[in-house]
């Protein structure tokens, strides 16, 4: 019983735990901004793992610092999926936050009920149903009125 | 791997963790934004200790870096770039709205 | 030339990444990039498939010998899909020529080339990038059509495959802790004795899960009505004929070679008959065309994943049967819903306005609920008699569900195809009433006349489809051809 | 239902969860393909630091389609975000220190990337991390400058060119008669900065792609039309 086996221990609760902080967050979030963000912290508790699974305590770096000379070495393979998995996240994320901010734009509200209730009032008048819920404001380019708490001024039609 | 890194990733685990919670927790999202690139941060430097600087260099730059740039430059296209004292200052007018609303 | 199929895998990305450069210059001939690009592929992958060289065969990318390096693995299955990729690619290619168009078809040539990797990639962690590219291409090509609720459907949809890709990452983790590999072949060695327990149980569920938004699996399928009423028409169909198809492979591939547990099957075979009838009920309560395609969709998904739980070559015969014939019409139906995508009571006396759009809506229709002559009748029997002949109860479930699904989608069906056919109130001018577009009803009547096609040569399709499981059901000839076949190409 | 839905899903998830943490075991990882590639990547790449003769070489088509996820996430920010953008006027300048350090900076930062991006092969680091930096040097001009505008047209030449100059030396070596992908003209120099063939080459494409892509994108966020 090593000191280090705690420490793998440590690193897998953290991951486990950024993982399930991160997936817990997306699914009882109400704002959409906050849903992006826990999804980057379960990415990054996903990708802990990853290096997790590559990693021995007694070994050095992968890069080898002299010739001829093998010491024991982590396992390169998972470094390197997770350089891909990090550059992959934050492309996700920055598409992400941009749809965030025409939804904003288009909605004026980020909260995810009231963009989905926006949402399926509008496919519903585009397709031409009868709609379930009563949409007062007229929807489509049009910003509907402001919800308390942003200030009208904020919001600008589509230019 | 010697006693103090084994501490030391003890605490940025710590660290990591409670950031990740007060990611979800905290109010205002500048601090969420702030929080979520401590987790990154920290992540950064636990990958130092699990012997993969290139992860760690990736986490720190694009992680903590490029992500936090993104979500804060978002905040500000969102209208959610608010300090403390503005957002009291609009829970006021919010209030008073409520108020006229009810009368 | 096998070392050739690589290239229908890299010319598009080629493609996409210099689109926008070549667009800035001349508008004239980036216009003939995208089309040339798939062309060629499709020539490549035809000629392949013509020539007939000893199919399984694997091509190490990079020159590295497959557990080490990446490889692609390319059977009649994997063939197949990468070829339906490129074809459906030129079919649904996005003409429309505005300030965007650059940037939309440079997606769509990411998509092609993303799918194409989808089903011939032969390492894990390489699919689930493609699985990512996939995804990002089409969260563009949805936002594409610029309305609000399409970016709210994009942000769900972003959302839920956000859950999936990190689910898909953390049973890659685990599977790479367990085994130290992540190729395909190599794991299959090495599963019976390293992954057949519990940390390979919810590897494979967390994976099931991740893949499983794209493929319409039952919890995370929330995404598909709202994108499918949302998005473009060729979007929607190529999204649900193809990538959810594509989703579907890997879970195949994985169930067949690495993940042998009964625990695994069950999960997916109890996961389809919810989707199943979770599906069926929606579509019939679904009051405008694209939702209810959309929902139908989730409900033909679910049998598909049902017949997926007899992991043998005759359940894979289904599931093939099943997958091609869902390809088709479904491609098919949301072409049509291109100008029929409105609410249904407006389509009354449609048959009228464009009478070979009624007759193509029926005749997938009687296809997709299975009547005899038509390709639907002998996919679902196949299904159905591998159904009966299973023991288990949850089996039976299944086949109940089934057939009651069939009713289900026959009321539905029926009642849209009997007001096509319903006379318009006098006061109605017939140009008011909705009518596909030419372009659309060319392409669905293509794939109308691909599916009369197929139900003439039953015979010849079908044995091509059972040589084709045979080999995907074929877990040894997999890891005889990866890892000792070709040596690496080296 | 949507509420159930969710409630379901972290009730699985919690399962799952307890499921790996009690069926883990710690210790040494079966590291059989990582034993491998390491005892033999640095004679098959010509690479000291294995990270990335694995990145780019046994699994150069990863990183191939990462190029690809980040230039479609680039691409569709576009699409989405539009070519609307703020006029110079309404945000305000950066101070002095902003202004004159951004442009003091710049060089520098160029220089690091740079270094990052050659040195990808023998040390930690390479063509994202220094295409990173790539990307704040040209992104920092622009926020001490609100107005100023970056070269649209020439940060797509550069992403275009460099995304496919990476598949391009794939090409070359397919149409040698080799595999694609494949590492050439490996020189017997471990160690040394010109020693690993193609494998700097296809980092400097990367790095370039990557800082352009950044670039763009940031661009993008800080210039459309503002909310606030």
């Amino acid at each position: 019983m090593t000191p280090t086996i705690d420490l793998e221990l440590i690193l897998y609760i953290t991951a486990l735990g950024l993982i399930s902080i991160g997936l817990a967050g997306v699914v009882l979030s109400q704002h959409l901004f906050r849903m992006v963000l826990a999804l980057v912290i379960a990415e990054a508790g996903a990708n802990l793992m990853l290096v997790l699974a590559g990693y021995r305590w007694d070994a050095v770096a992968p890069i080898l610092t002299s010739l001829g000379e093998h010491p024991q070495m982590v396992d390169p393979v998972p470094q390197a999926m997770v350089l891909t998995a990090i550059v992959i996240g934050v492309g996700i994320q920055a598409l992400a936050v941009s749809i965030l901010i025409r939804i904003r734009q288009r909605f004026g509200t980020l909260d995810r009920h009231e963009v989905a209730a926006h949402m399926d009032a509008e496919i519903a008048q585009i397709a031409g149903t009868s709609r379930d819920m009563s949409q007062e404001s007229p929807l489509g380019e049009r910003p509907l009125p402001p919800l308390p708490g942003t200030p009208a001024a904020s919001r600008e039609g589509r230019s | 791997m010697t006693e103090i890194e084994l501490w030391i990733a003890a605490l940025l685990s710590l660290t990591v963790l409670s950031a990740a919670v007060l990611v979800l927790l905290v109010k205002n999202h500048i601090a969420a934004v702030a929080a979520a690139s401590v987790v990154s941060l920290g992540l950064a430097l636990l990958f130092v200790l699990m012997r993969a600087p290139d992860v760690a260099m990736t986490e720190a730059a694009i992680g903590a870096g490029l992500s936090s740039l993104i979500l804060a430059l978002a905040l500000r296209r969102l209208g959610l770039w608010q300090i403390d004292g503005v957002k009291s200052r609009q829970n006021l007018i919010k209030a008073i709205n409520g108020v006229e609303r009810d009368a | 030339m096998n070392s050739m199929v690589v290239l229908p895998l890299v010319l598009p990305l080629f493609g996409a990444f210099l689109l926008p450069i070549i667009m800035r210059a001349s508008v004239g001939v980036g216009l003939w990039v995208g089309p040339a690009i798939l062309l060629y592929g499709c020539w490549i992958l035809g000629n392949q498939w013509i020539s007939g060289t000893a199919m399984p065969f694997s091509l190490a990318i990079g020159g590295f010998a497959p557990p080490m390096g990446i490889n692609l693995y390319v059977d009649s299955l994997a063939l197949l899909f990468a070829l339906a990729v490129q074809l459906l690619g030129l079919i649904f290619w996005p003409f429309k020529l505005d300030p965007e168009t650059a940037r939309r078809q440079a997606l769509m040539l990411l998509l092609v080339a993303a799918s194409t990797g989808l089903a011939l990639s032969g390492d894990l962690f390489n699919l689930y990038v493609f699985y990512e590219l996939v995804a990002v291409a089409t969260f563009g090509l949805i936002s594409a059509s610029s309305t609000g609720s399409a970016y709210a459907a994009t942000i769900r949809y972003l959302i839920l495959s956000g859950i999936g890709s990190v689910l898909t990452l953390l049973g890659i983790a685990l599977i790479y802790s367990q085994t130290g590999t992540l190729n395909l072949a190599h794991l299959a060695q090495l599963a019976p004795e390293q992954l057949n327990n519990k940390l390979g149980l919810t590897a494979f569920l967390s994976i099931l899960i991740g893949v499983g938004v794209k493929a319409e699996l039952f919890p995370v399928n929330t995404w598909v009505p709202e994108v499918y009423a949302t998005a473009a028409s060729r979007v929607s169909a190529f999204l649900a004929g193809l990538v959810s198809k594509l989703a579907l492979l890997i879970i195949l591939r994985l169930l067949v070679l690495i993940f042998h547990q009964q625990e695994a099957i069950q999960v997916m075979l109890f996961l389809g008959i919810l989707g199943v009838v979770s599906g069926e009920l929606a579509a019939w309560r679904a009051k405008d065309m694209r939702r209810m395609l959309a929902f139908s969709s989730i409900g033909q998904l679910g049998m598909i994943f049902i017949a997926l739980s007899i992991p043998d070559q005759a359940g894979l015969l289904a599931v093939l049967a099943l997958s091609f014939h869902h390809l088709l019409v479904k491609s098919g139906l949301f072409m049509l819903a291109d100008g029929w995508g409105g609410a249904i009571e407006n389509l009354r006396g449609a048959a009228k306005r464009s009478p070979l759009a009624a007759i193509v809506f029926i005749l997938f229709s009687l296809s997709l609920i299975g009547m005899p002559p038509l390709p639907g009748f002998w996919a679902k029997f196949t299904l159905i008699t591998e159904l009966a002949a299973q023991t288990s109860p949850l089996y039976l479930i299944g086949l109940a569900v089934f057939l009651l699904a069939t009713v289900i989608e026959a009321a539905y069906l029926f009642r849209l195809a009997a007001l096509l056919y319903r006379p318009v109130s006098e006061e109605k001018p017939i140009d008011t009433i909705p009518k596909p577009a030419g372009v659309s009803l060319v392409s669905a009547s293509l794939f109308g006349v691909g599916l009369l096609a197929a139900a003439l040569f039953i015979t010849p399709v079908g044995e091509l489809l059972n040589h084709v499981a045979g080999q995907a059901a074929n877990a040894e000839l997999y890891i005889d051809t990866v890892l000792a076949g070709t040596g690496g190409g080296r | 239902m949507r509420n159930l839905t969710g409630l379901l899903f972290a009730g699985g998830l919690g399962f799952m969860l307890l499921s790996i943490a009690s069926g883990l075991d710690f210790g040494a990882p079966p590291m059989l393909v990582g034993e491998a590639i390491q005892s033999v990547a640095p004679q098959e790449t010509g690479a000291t630091n294995i990270v990335t003769s694995v990145v780019l070489g046994y699994r150069g088509i990863d990183t191939l389609g990462e190029l690809s996820i980040l230039f479609a996430a680039a691409a569709a920010a576009g699409l989405v975000l539009g070519r609307r953008h703020t006029t110079a006027g309404t945000l305000t300048e950066g101070g002095f220190v902003l202004r004159y350090g951004g442009a003091m900076l710049f060089p520098l930062l160029m220089t690091i990337g740079f270094y990052i991006i050659f040195h990808g092969h023998l040390t930690p680091g390479g063509g994202f991390q220094g295409g990173v930096i790539l990307a704040a040097a040209f992104f920092l001009p622009l926020l001490a400058r609100p107005g100023a505008r970056l070269h649209h047209g020439m940060l797509s030449m550069i992403e275009g060119f460099a995304g496919s100059s990476f598949i391009l030396i794939g090409l070359v070596a397919l149409a040698e008669g080799e595999a694609f992908l494949q590492p050439m003209l490996i020189q017997d120099t471990l160690g040394q900065l010109v020693s690993a063939g193609t494998l700097p080459l296809l980092y400097l494409a990367v790095g370039l792609k990557v800082g352009a892509e950044l670039a763009g994108l940031l661009s993008h966020l800080a210039q459309t039309e503002s909310e606030a």
